[in-house]
């Protein structure tokens, strides 16, 4: 876990997202990687930023029956439902797993109410592989059994309410960010409300909420009905929703703090996109359904395009396109 | 799943080296070097579609129909047996040598092989032949008997009775409409070979209806069966979680599990074949991690 | 402007939208289709079920400066900045052509404050060629001058102001459609205030706020910065949005009303998936700009794939997926 | 627009007939019938790419090169010039025979001929050369005199030069790099043109900047000069109003007006130039509808 400059075509790569050095920007997407071993068969996981766990719950989730996914244009819907060992075992089988290989692992966490979020933060902040943890993304995009299983992300209070729970079990130098969901109808009051609560940054955007239709059957064709939207086809709204709280945060309007940008990329110039819309960390997720190879590819490509316009420093260029 | 027993994957933009009719399928013949060495029957192969502008994000799975080994590994070949179901196999019924795709395999499990040679039923369901003729010539290489029951609702439906009888000692085709072979089911000549002599295991790949006639009956008579499911993947490689079942674990306890990882094959006994009805799959209520309440809204 | 049963295979497409007998659910999507002649090169404007129109305003608009488009996967953004000639050259000029080919219109009509809609209402409500029009699209996804540029749709009493206000100067027999917005957390509330302030239907859904960057300018790709996406990437909003509301009807949670569904229809089965989740009316935008043919083709693949399945009446599939 | 001017469009699933090279380009011949009675040099054909599964919505417009009548119109061909420029024209440039390709033609106005013969000069920078030749023909056979100048950045990225002499009266080559003719810009050769004969008109395809200084030489000179420009158009037909440029009308009023309707082709005196600047065109103040206040979201 090296806070080194990392240097891949002669361009410093390296990051630093509130204390979370890493040398480069690119991540897994939480829930588009599992815990590891798989995507390790087609490339190193340490090489990249950071690898982004499962959202991990409190105890073993067996998600929803099938369908959990269908193909729309360009995308995909999915409803997992949360599917995961639980955090002991998380604790005790996968995080290890990844530790032994170097990873640097940035851990999303999920809850049904604040209290599940904080017991799971706690377990991780005093686990045996603590050291591999470069930080917590809180997935608020994730249903509120006490709000009409509403996600915790469509309302400010409710975000501030799972940060805050969190940020009072864990250390300060432990970065948090928090993972909004693109489904509201504005995005600052959230990002204002989950910063002030403790996050040290923010995740944008989680899948938009979508529905297929089974033609055959007359039925949703999910087996959960509703299920998020992810891949190239939201990539605009990624992009706008970065663009929207960068410019709040320049505009003084909510505290800066560093965003890592997700939706749609599957190229280095799609992460390229949102760095220049805001974002200092970028994920790959459905892109690694496509080919397993994508979060690797898409570094080898940034750094690529760095290179080819004469760009030495990533950081110069985080927010580049607000001028 | 067992983090230990990952084995390595093949992931290449492939060569088109042929594609030629086969009744109502195609087979595609793709160069995917390396691929020989690993492969096993029952695994799959996971392709693009669409070539670079494609709007279809996810590849499309095919068992593998066997693979091919060069003279060097960079010769390997690998073929798949492809029907046109939609817009991604209709793209890929259409490449023509010179094309490229994309591949990745093998992937998955295959069937296992019986510790000792015995005698054996093989059975597939419309393209769930596929995988069957490679099959049979590594259970008659090791000394195994080979039954061959091929069904199809009809005759360019059907896949591999031509070779059939070179594979294997007795080949049974049926077909719904009697356009081919008998009319009927397969699990008709197999209640019959199950009768008639000593089965020790039933390997089926096939629509899940016809699975799980087949796996009743193999246990029914004592044998072990082995079936190759296919539920919808999005990734293919074990990281999207979309593509689980209900399995029950050696420790009995029902886990929703991967079928690209820890599948497509699994023992007829370990599925919970009463969760499944109408194409759908619920999680049963003793699985573990099962909801103890319905949620009203996606949790991604 | 027949209310008769219209037969397309044997099959009877026609639907009672609030009082719009229309001959067939399909109709241009507003902004994608001009005023007529254009499209009319293509396919007769009258044989489908009714002509929606670029979104008027009171005074004539020049729009945005260019470039006005990003092509995005499987869709695009836009932003047009609704130009057009405004409601007195479209009364006198753009409705008569329209009505001389036997279109049943449904003009879209816009504002800047709930008074310019209801100006426009008006000026239409009393025109000569009023036989021609079948109802309005009250399009509130569009900026309100009052309330920092959000539109009226992002907010139930705005949207309520813009429909009372319409609703004050027309006639009872003249319906009113809501066109929403997408970018809400909730839609039902709008949805609620919308038909409890006089809409008679609602049509859902508008373009989705999003956002390109122009990597060689590095700078945003679009002059108005923001755009609104469109297309095949967002048919699984569309659909969900119109399986919640229709859902929320059923329920008894808001009045029961029509709902004209748009979003990324191209073919006869994404018209099918709208119908089937609570759609009587199917609009066909941006896949116009794929093929100008698009609304006819659309019908006719509509009307053979009920025909296959043996649906004699287009009606009974209408919500049909809720079972 | 007035509606009266609409002419027929062929909406077409168009065979490809032919891919051929030419410098860094590539010349596609496509099947579409009943093109060749209504196409005038200076209109263009939009295109589907990326075939049934493509991700890539809209249409890519191209001039047209020329059109051939077939001995019916059943058999007449239409031919563009290719630059591969993204994913779009990429996937054109890989087309051949037997492949299909959505075309609408022909589209927009062409270039209106004189009244009477004169003596012109035809002005092409890179594939904006395509439509001149075609161009050439028509003027000569009214019995005008046509100069013609091709321009490119370098050797390759010249079009028509090989069939200019056949074509034109003069031909003035300049490429940027000097790798082809005289080393320089269009605008050269123009000014000696000008200088030393009567000009009455000047025809240019090319990109922003070269339109405008040209369309400035010519009016500097007295002659008519019309410009053919290339906005981004997402339908080509009329119906989006993507493809808008500030243009002054006969009543002296500057409107946002469809370049895919009322153009490509314009006066040159009818543009606003001042309004575009690296890439982007802004409403002028002046033009009808002009916002007051700059809005802060999308109006769609
Ligand atoms: C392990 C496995 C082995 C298979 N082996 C073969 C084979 O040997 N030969 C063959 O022709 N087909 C095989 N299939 C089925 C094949 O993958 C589907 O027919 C194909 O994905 C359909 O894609 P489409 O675009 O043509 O159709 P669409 O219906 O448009 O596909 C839409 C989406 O649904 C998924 N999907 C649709 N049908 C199926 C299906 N039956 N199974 C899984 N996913 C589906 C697609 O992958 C895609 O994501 C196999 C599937 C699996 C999972
Ligand atoms: C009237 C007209 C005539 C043209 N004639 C020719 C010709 O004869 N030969 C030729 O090679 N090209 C011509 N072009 C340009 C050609 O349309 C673009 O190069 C092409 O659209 C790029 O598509 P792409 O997918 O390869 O690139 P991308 O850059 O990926 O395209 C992305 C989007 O931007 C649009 N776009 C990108 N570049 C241009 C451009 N220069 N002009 C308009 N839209 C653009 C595309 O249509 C698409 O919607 C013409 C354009 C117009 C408007
Ligand atoms: C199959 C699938 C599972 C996901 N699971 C999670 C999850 O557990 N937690 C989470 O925060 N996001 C989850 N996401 C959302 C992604 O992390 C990501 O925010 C979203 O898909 C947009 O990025 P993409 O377009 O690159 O996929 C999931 C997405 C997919 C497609
Ligand atoms: C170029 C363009 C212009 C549009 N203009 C309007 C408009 O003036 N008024 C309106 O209500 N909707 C407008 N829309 C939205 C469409 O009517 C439609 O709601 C949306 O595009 C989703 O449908 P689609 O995916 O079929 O295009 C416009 C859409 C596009 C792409
Ligand atoms: S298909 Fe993704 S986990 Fe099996
Ligand atoms: S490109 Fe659509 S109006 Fe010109």
């Amino acid at each position: 876990m090296s806070g080194a400059a990392y240097e891949l075509d002669g361009v410093d790569l390296s990051v630093d997202l509130a204390g979370m050095s890493l040398p480069n920007p690119i991540m897994t997407a939480s829930g588009c990687a599992a815990n590891g071993p798989e995507l390790h068969r087609f490339f190193d996981v340490a090489e990249i930023g950071a690898f982004v766990t499962k959202s991990v719950k409190a105890t073993p989730q067996s998600g929803r029956g099938t369908p959990r996914m269908a193909e729309t244009p360009s995308g995909m819907l999915n409803s997992i439902g949360l599917q995961g060992p639980g955090i002991d075992a998380f604790v005790s089988h996968d995080l290890p797993w990844l530790a032994s290989v170097g990873a640097r692992v940035l851990v999303s966490i999920a809850g049904v109410e604040a209290a599940e979020f904080a017991h799971v933060a706690q377990v991780l902040a005093t686990c045996p592989d603590r050291s591999a943890i470069v930080g917590l993304e809180v997935n608020i995009s994730c249903p509120n059994v006490a709000n009409r299983g509403l996600v915790f992300a469509c309302d400010p209070a409710s975000s501030a309410e799972v940060l805050s729970g969190v940020r009072a079990v864990v250390p300060a130098d432990l970065p948090l960010f928090a993972k909004l969901s693109p489904d509201v109808t504005d995005l600052v009051p959230i990002a204002r409300a989950a910063l002030d609560a403790g996050a040290d940054g923010l995740t944008m955007i989680n899948t938009i909420l979508g529905m297929a239709i089974d033609l055959d059957r007359m039925r949703p064709h999910l087996f959960g009905v509703t299920g998020g939207l992810s891949g190239p086809a939201i990539r605009p709204v990624a992009v706008r929703a970065i663009w929207q709280v960068t410019a709040a945060m320049r505009a003084g309007t909510i505290p800066t703090a560093p965003i890592i940008g997700v939706g749609g990329v599957r190229c280095g110039a799609d992460a390229l996109e949102l760095i220049a819309a805001g974002a200092s960390g970028v994920q790959v997720g459905t892109a690694t359904f496509h080919d397993p190879r994508a979060p690797r590819t898409v570094l080898t490509e940034l750094a690529a395009l760095l290179a080819e316009r004469g760009i030495s420093r990533l950081g110069d260029l985080v927010g580049a396109a607000h001028g | 799943m067992s983090t230990g027993d990952h084995h390595p994957v093949v992931a290449v933009e492939a060569d088109v080296l042929g594609n030629e009719p086969v009744g109502a399928y195609r087979r595609l013949t793709l160069a995917v070097p390396g691929v020989a060495a690993t492969a096993r029957p029952g695994q799959f192969a996971a392709l693009t579609v669409g070539g670079e502008t494609s709007g279809l994000l996810l590849r499309r799975s095919f068992s593998i129909h066997r693979v091919a080994a060069g003279s060097d590994p960079a010769g390997d070949r690998l073929e798949i047996v492809v029907a046109d179901a939609g817009p991604g196999t209709h793209w890929l019924t259409q490449r023509t040598p010179g094309d490229r795709v994309g591949v990745l395999a093998p992937l998955g499990n295959g069937f296992s092989l019986p510790a000792a040679p015995g005698e054996c039923v093989l059975i597939g369901g419309g393209y769930g032949s596929a995988p069957l003729p490679w099959l049979a010539e590594h259970l008659r290489a090791m000394g195994s008997r080979v039954h061959m029951i091929l069904g199809a609702a009809t005759r360019d439906r059907l896949f591999g009775a031509a070779e059939a009888g070179a594979v294997a000692d007795s080949v049974h085709v049926v077909t719904v409409d009697g356009s081919a072979g008998a009319v009927g089911l397969v699990t008709d000549p197999l209640r019959q070979l199950l009768r008639d002599n000593n089965i020790g295991a039933v390997y089926a790949c096939g629509p899940m209806g016809m699975l799980r006639a087949v796996g009743e009956l193999a246990i029914e008579a004592g044998a072990v069966a082995q079936v190759a499911v296919e539920e919808a993947m999005a990734c293919g490689v074990g990281v999207c979680m979309t593509c689980v079942l209900p399995i029950r674990g050696h420790d009995g306890a029902t886990r929703m599990t991967r079928t690209c990882l820890d599948g497509p094959v699994f023992d007829a006994r370990a599925l919970r074949w009463e969760a499944a009805a109408d194409g759908r799959v619920a999680v049963p209520d003793d699985a573990v991690g099962a909801p103890s309440a319905p949620v009203g809204r996606s949790g991604r």
